[in-house]
């Protein structure tokens, strides 16, 4: 259990200092990838809190996912390249201040209630991904074709805004 | 079998993937080739571009090579026989190669040269064609096995190899796992047209490694193709390590003989197909499997 | 030792050098379609061809590099990594670049000795503890700063920029010595423009400028006088008359010159509004990137510069001045030395040229060449045109990606130039025809070419030679020619004007040619006896393997004052921006070549 | 106990640096960024009291599905809606949204 | 193994990565150090030194793919569970799962429709 410990708290702190990364860099896709780096770790603690189906999955999309990101930011933001060390932020001290708010928040409610017995025992991987397979098929069913008829109200959104009418 | 006789057979396997790339490419079967050339490599200077973003530029080829590795890692070589038999395997393997395309995009990036930039972006636009093909087929795979893990895959097919239950998402398969190791003719990222491409600015040790980590791909790729599809070890007679063994190399060489046949395809292409004909006809394998299977109960 | 690595030999350098010396990569300056011009085969001399000096050993100099090229071809040397070796073959000195650490004379022979040479080379002076730095003026870079939002602002030394408040980022130019046209141009600019002296710049080309009167080396326009600018920030002239695409450094200069100044937010409507959108109405950046002289698949010395909207080409043009030598001033000669003067204007195909000076002379001087000799000659061109067309597939084959047509065009066209007699021209054709056949069975080769460098047929007119005739246009110089109707020639003709309909035509005419020279019996370029002293005035025209060409000449008492000469790739040149603007760079790169420009027709 | 309080803190405080992300940026593709560490931060919470508290309940990982599948399709409308707005004013600076802000 | 020693043996795998790298170079470095040259270090761009930063806007022409692809890569997150129980499950599974890519597919048809499957 404590390298269970170890790990949570090393990918943690990695996830962590990925994320603060993403805003301290000016080079956009540093900051895409490092976006990258900071899902990869929470993938990684997934693994470390043997949600082994999750993490990976988690570690896969993500890869795609924001290094896809990372065209959007080479291509929409000013200067993508962080030559010029721009500032591009704003109103820095109210988020700065509503970040560490939040933060503290959290933590507190995470250090305050007594959050009862511990579970020692997960099922296993396999156990876990039939689980979850039998749950998208029956109890979850309609979540599952929900999630369906999201992708699609998503896909249909993205293509009508973003694709320009020949001329 | 152990441990160390899997990096042992999978170290030998590498050195007879770039034989056979050498052979490929040059058109002569040389024996001693790739510790020439990677001698010869060492030998020379590690140039850095002058102020290329630092970070990336130096972990791009460890990323590919371990994105390689790792996809290995997972894939039985024999009954019994895999370094890390996770559970859910045959998706780790598809996350370990989106790290391919994450390393390629760095090393275009990085150096702030416009053949590379071009070529590592051009690299994903191909992974947004390919990588529905490498995940769909798989998901066949795993219907047959019903298990996402990879031993179970190759269990699964005692009886019929996926190649035989299965020939369309095999095909696709093939095709993808070639366009995942940039082979011809999807060696968009490493082009000639566009004077080496991604690989074009490494030079010495990294390009050492940037050659390593595809010959590693190839024969990943291969392993994996053998493992879904060509019933991994199984086979009579020899022991299963030495049917695996043949088979990814078999599978290795017609990956990188096949390719040089056709004319390098354009990104265009390449999405456009991918889109058009290999997503539906992904979807209409899953169906064919999934009604097979129906009429096997 | 300008190429070796600095240090004392140990057993382990030792080993690397002997690896090294084994697996010998060569980047070919100016190209592999020069070698495999003069005869060279690489392959079989155990060089493998480098696509970048980043990942070759050995700079491989063939036949004669002009100033222009030797200045591209040092910095492809200073950008390889130690150990490099220069092999010079047939090359007396490059100015540019270090003195050859092997020298051979060009023939294949030279290429093996040259090949044993490196390889000795590498075992002696890889390692050295004299090694020393290349530093030439053609690398020599000048440091400067530049903001990444406004190119034109450019200065000496760090600090902030005077329209946008960033900091300034560092970056090299290219040493600008003499008459190097790009960045002497545009550079230049901005620099006078804060010291407000009179410049001048290109009615057309805006972003041309330079402080001395001269031609624009984009459209040849010349440069009018005006006064410099008083502020770096403002774009160096109005931007009427530069049709949407040009857009290039100083043009949304001064786009927000006030918004900067207060506030730290800098406005992106503002910059970008301004630039040219591409067809999807996105308003992006471009970048200029040269695709040449020294690029892999181009014919070497072409220097394409491309614009990249993405990986689009929003604009492309041929700057000249790379390949150009001093062979105009100098065609005052003996009317006897013309055929070899012309001879050497292109190392693409020299008979051709040689036979196009026998004949304007012969015009001028009212001689009439016998229709033995005539049927020689077109034996000798039309080996000459397969051999071109043979050359051009290898260059194709490296733009396609297709290696085995890399392979087979270059030893079919080695076969060729090196053919004795009509038994090595009749298994060369065979040969040919072997591998027309597989190229035309290879799937999806139609799908990659067709479209690819279309032209509109309003361009027809413009096109000629091979270009044309892939345009249903029957030009060709041939026709007219009574020793071709004797050979029972017919142009080959073919519609679509695109890569795919130029590459049929070539296949087609590599069978054509074999024939006709076999034939005509003997290959041979034989003047015709011609009086002394002679005066006149004649032309004649040639139909080389890139299109017809006619030089007219006059001679007085037997020298020649005054020549004209109009080249197809002169023709062709401006094409390259009809066939790559707006299409994907693989796309571009294929369509212009499939124009099979040579360069050394282009400036002379 | 204390693995899931390490979590937990943990995602508190990815949740804070994506809320000082999405606040303090003034480009919408940056702003999506901050959402998607968020997001992450919620994930991570939840795969922790599945792990620690309730390992039988499977809908807990069904519900980490649904948050991802919600990344990404929040990610692909607001890059669509990016490349409008870039289309049509040129910037997706928030800034610049005036007319958004009525 | 248990699946924690699994996921141990796989970091163990990339940190060996990283060592042979790091091996490799130290091994390179051992020959000599690289000279600084003027103009080595620029990138190579066709035997011109380069003119200019090419880290800029960079159009990328297959946005309207990649818009799809990002919805549409999702769906993968439900179908491996679904593999994994679709024996045993039968018709009915695959009956839903035909509902989830139909509805899916016709998000493809109406990008395809819209020209996204296109260069921009």
């Amino acid at each position: 259990m404590t390298w269970q410990l170890l790990s949570v708290a090393f990918f943690g702190l990695l996830a962590i200092w990925f994320g603060v990364t993403v805003f301290r860099t000016s080079s956009m896709v540093r900051s895409a990838l490092s976006l990258l780096g900071s899902m990869a770790a929470v993938g990684a603690m997934f693994l470390a809190m043997q949600a082994e189906f999750l993490g990976v999955l988690q570690i896969m999309m993500m890869a795609t996912e924001m290094t896809i990101m990372a065209i959007f930011m080479v291509m929409y933001m000013m200067d993508p390249g962080g030559l010029g060390q721009m500032d591009m932020t704003h109103q820095k001290r109210v988020s700065v201040a509503a970040g560490v708010t939040g933060a503290l928040a959290g933590i507190l409610l995470a250090l305050l209630p007594g959050w009862g017995p511990i579970v020692r025992s997960v099922p296993g991987p396999a156990r876990q991904t039939h689980d979850l397979g039998i749950e998208l098929m029956n109890r979850s069913m309609i979540v599952f074709e929900t999630a369906g008829v999201a992708i699609l109200v998503a896909m249909i959104a993205a293509t009508s805004v973003a694709i320009a009418r020949r001329r | 079998m152990t441990s160390p006789s899997y990096v042992l057979l999978f170290a030998l396997g590498l050195y007879v993937v770039a034989v056979l790339e050498g052979w490929a490419s040059t058109g002569r079967l040389r024996l001693a080739r790739p510790l020439r050339a990677g001698v010869a490599l060492l030998g020379r200077e590690t140039v850095t571009p002058r102020r290329p973003d630092r970070v990336l530029y130096e972990t791009a080829p460890v990323l590919l090579l371990a994105a390689g590795l790792l996809a290995a890692a997972v894939l039985p070589l024999d009954r019994g026989a895999v370094s890390v038999d996770l559970a859910t395997g045959v998706l780790f393997v598809n996350s370990a190669l989106a790290y391919v395309m994450v390393g390629l995009v760095m090393a275009g990036w990085a150096p702030g040269g416009a053949y590379s930039l071009v070529a590592g972006w051009r690299f994903l636009g191909q992974l947004v064609a390919y990588s529905m093909l490498i995940v769909m087929p798989i998901t066949a795979v795993a219907m047959r096995a019903q298990s996402l893990s990879t031993t179970a895959a190759v269990s699964s097919q005692v009886h019929l190899w996926n190649l035989a239950a299965q020939p369309l998402g095999f095909a696709l398969f093939f095709l993808a796992a070639m366009a995942v190791c940039f082979l011809p003719p999807f060696d968009l990222p490493v082009s000639s047209d566009l004077a080496g491409g991604v690989a074009g600015e490494y030079t010495g040790a990294r390009l050492a490694v940037v050659r390593l980590a595809r010959v590693a791909l190839v024969l990943t790729l291969s392993l994996a193709v053998v493992v879904f599809f060509l019933g991994g070890w199984l086979g009579p007679v020899l022991p299963g390590w030495v049917w695996t063994f043949v088979k990814t190399i078999a599978v290795a060489a017609t990956m990188l003989v096949v390719g040089r046949l056709v004319p390098r395809l354009r990104e265009e292409q390449v999405l456009a197909w991918g889109w058009k004909y290999g997503i539906p006809l992904a979807l209409v394998n899953i169906l064919w499997v999934g009604l097979t299977l129906l009429g096997v109960r | 030792m300008i190429g070796a690595r600095a240090g004392r030999w140990t057993w382990f350098r030792r080993v690397a050098a002997r690896a090294m010396a084994g697996e010998l990569s060569a980047f070919v300056v100016p190209g592999p379609e020069i070698a495999l011009a003069h005869g060279l085969d690489l392959r079989s001399a155990g060089v493998v061809v480098a696509e970048t000096p980043r990942h070759a050993s050995v700079l491989l100099l063939v036949g004669e590099i002009p100033t222009g090229l030797g200045r591209a071809a040092s910095v492809a040397y200073a950008q390889m990594p130690r150990p490099r070796a220069v092999l010079a073959l047939g090359v007396a000195d490059v100015s540019a670049l270090p003195p050859p650490d092997v020298s051979a004379p060009l023939e294949q022979s030279g290429l093996v000795q040259g090949v044993e040479g490196v390889r000795r080379w590498l075992s002696t002076f890889a390692w050295s503890t004299e090694a020393t730095a290349f530093d030439t003026e053609a690398v020599g870079t000048e440091t400067r700063y530049t903001c990444p939002m406004h190119p034109e602002v450019v200065q000496d030394r760090p600090g902030k920029c005077p329209i946008c408040g960033m900091d300034l980022v560092l970056r090299e130019e290219a040493g600008t010595p003499h008459g190097h046209h790009d960045t002497s141009g545009r550079h230049g600019g901005t620099e006078q423009a804060e010291s407000g002296r009179t410049e001048y710049s290109c009615p057309m080309h805006p972003e041309v400028v330079q402080d001395e009167p001269g031609t624009c080396p984009k459209c040849g326009m010349r440069l009018e006088p005006r006064e410099g600018a008083e502020h770096a920030g403002h774009g160096p002239t109005e931007r009427e008359g530069s049709e949407g695409g040009h857009r290039d450094g100083g043009e949304q200069g001064d786009a927000d010159h006030g918004s900067m100044q207060h506030g730290g937010f800098m406005s992106m409507v503002m910059m970008t509004k301004d630039l040219p959108r591409s067809d999807d109405g996105l308003p992006m950046e471009w970048v200029e990137a040269p695709f040449g002289p020294l690029f892999p698949g181009l014919p070497g010395g072409l220097a394409l510069v491309l614009t990249l909207d993405g990986d689009t080409v929003a604009e492309a043009q041929v700057r000249p001045g790379t390949t150009s030598r001093t062979l105009e001033e100098g065609w005052r000669c003996p009317a006897d030395d013309l055929p070899d003067r012309l001879a050497s204007l292109d190392p693409l195909s020299p008979a051709s040229y040689r036979l196009l000076a026998l004949r304007a002379l012969e015009a001028a001087a009212g001689v009439v060449a016998g229709e033995e000799r005539e049927r020689a000659r077109a034996g000798a061109l039309e080996r000459e045109r397969a051999a071109s067309h043979l050359d051009w597939l290898a260059q194709l084959g490296h733009l396609l990606g297709l290696r085995w047509l890399v392979e087979r065009a270059g030893e079919l066209q080695h076969a060729l130039v090196t053919a004795k007699g009509a038994s090595d021209i009749s298994s060369a054709r065979d040969g040919s025809a072997k591998m027309v056949g597989r190229l035309e069975r290879t799937p999806l080769l139609e799908a990659r070419l067709r479209g690819a460098g279309f032209l509109h047929s309003d361009r027809r007119e413009e096109l000629r030679g091979p270009v044309g005739r892939a345009a249903g246009r029957a030009s060709d110089a041939r026709c007219g020619d009574p020793v071709y109707r004797k050979l029972g020639f017919e142009p080959v003709v073919r519609e679509g004007s695109d890569a795919l309909s130029r590459l049929r035509v070539r296949l087609a005419e590599i069978g054509q040619s074999l024939d006709l020279a076999l034939a005509a019996g003997s290959s041979e370029l034989s003047p015709s006896p011609m009086p002394h002293d002679v005066s006149g005035h004649g032309s004649a025209s040639v139909e080389t393997p890139r299109g017809e060409a006619t030089l007219s000449v006059h001679l007085t008492g037997g020298e020649v004052t005054h020549v004209v000469l109009t080249t197809p790739s002169e023709r062709h040149v401006g094409l390259v921006g009809a066939v790559a603007e707006g299409r994907e760079v693989s796309d571009a790169l294929l369509g212009i070549a499939s124009l099979d420009l040579s360069p050394w027709e282009v400036d002379r | 106990m204390i693995t899931l309080v390490v979590a937990l803190v943990v995602g508190a405080s990815l949740f804070g640096v994506g809320l000082y992300g999405a606040l303090s940026q003034t480009n919408l593709v940056m702003i999506m960024m901050g959402i998607e560490l968020m997001l992450g931060a919620a994930m991570v919470n939840l795969v922790a009291f599945w792990r620690f508290l309730h390992p039988g309940a499977v809908s807990a990982q069904v519900f980490v599905l649904i948050v991802m599948t919600e990344m990404a399709l929040e990610m692909a409308v607001g890059f669509g809606l990016a490349t409008a707005r870039f289309r049509a004013r040129g910037s997706v600076e928030m800034e610049e949204a005036t007319e958004l802000r009525g | 193994m248990t699946p924690l020693e699994q996921y141990g043996l796989l970091a163990a795998f990339v940190l060996s990565t990283i060592g042979l790298v790091a091996m490799l170079r130290l091994i390179a470095r051992s020959l000599g150090g690289v000279r600084k040259e003027p103009g080595k270090d620029v990138p190579f761009s066709g035997g011109e030194l380069a003119p200019k930063p090419v880290w800029v806007r960079y159009h990328v022409h297959y946005y309207g793919f990649a818009l799809l692809f990002l919805a549409f890569d999702m769906e993968m997150a439900f179908m491996y569970p679904w593999a994994v129980v679709y024996q045993e499950l039968g018709l009915e599974a695959l009956a839903d799962m035909a509902v989830f890519l139909g509805i899916l597919f016709l998000g493809l048809l109406y990008g395809w429709s819209q020209g996204a499957l296109r260069r921009q």
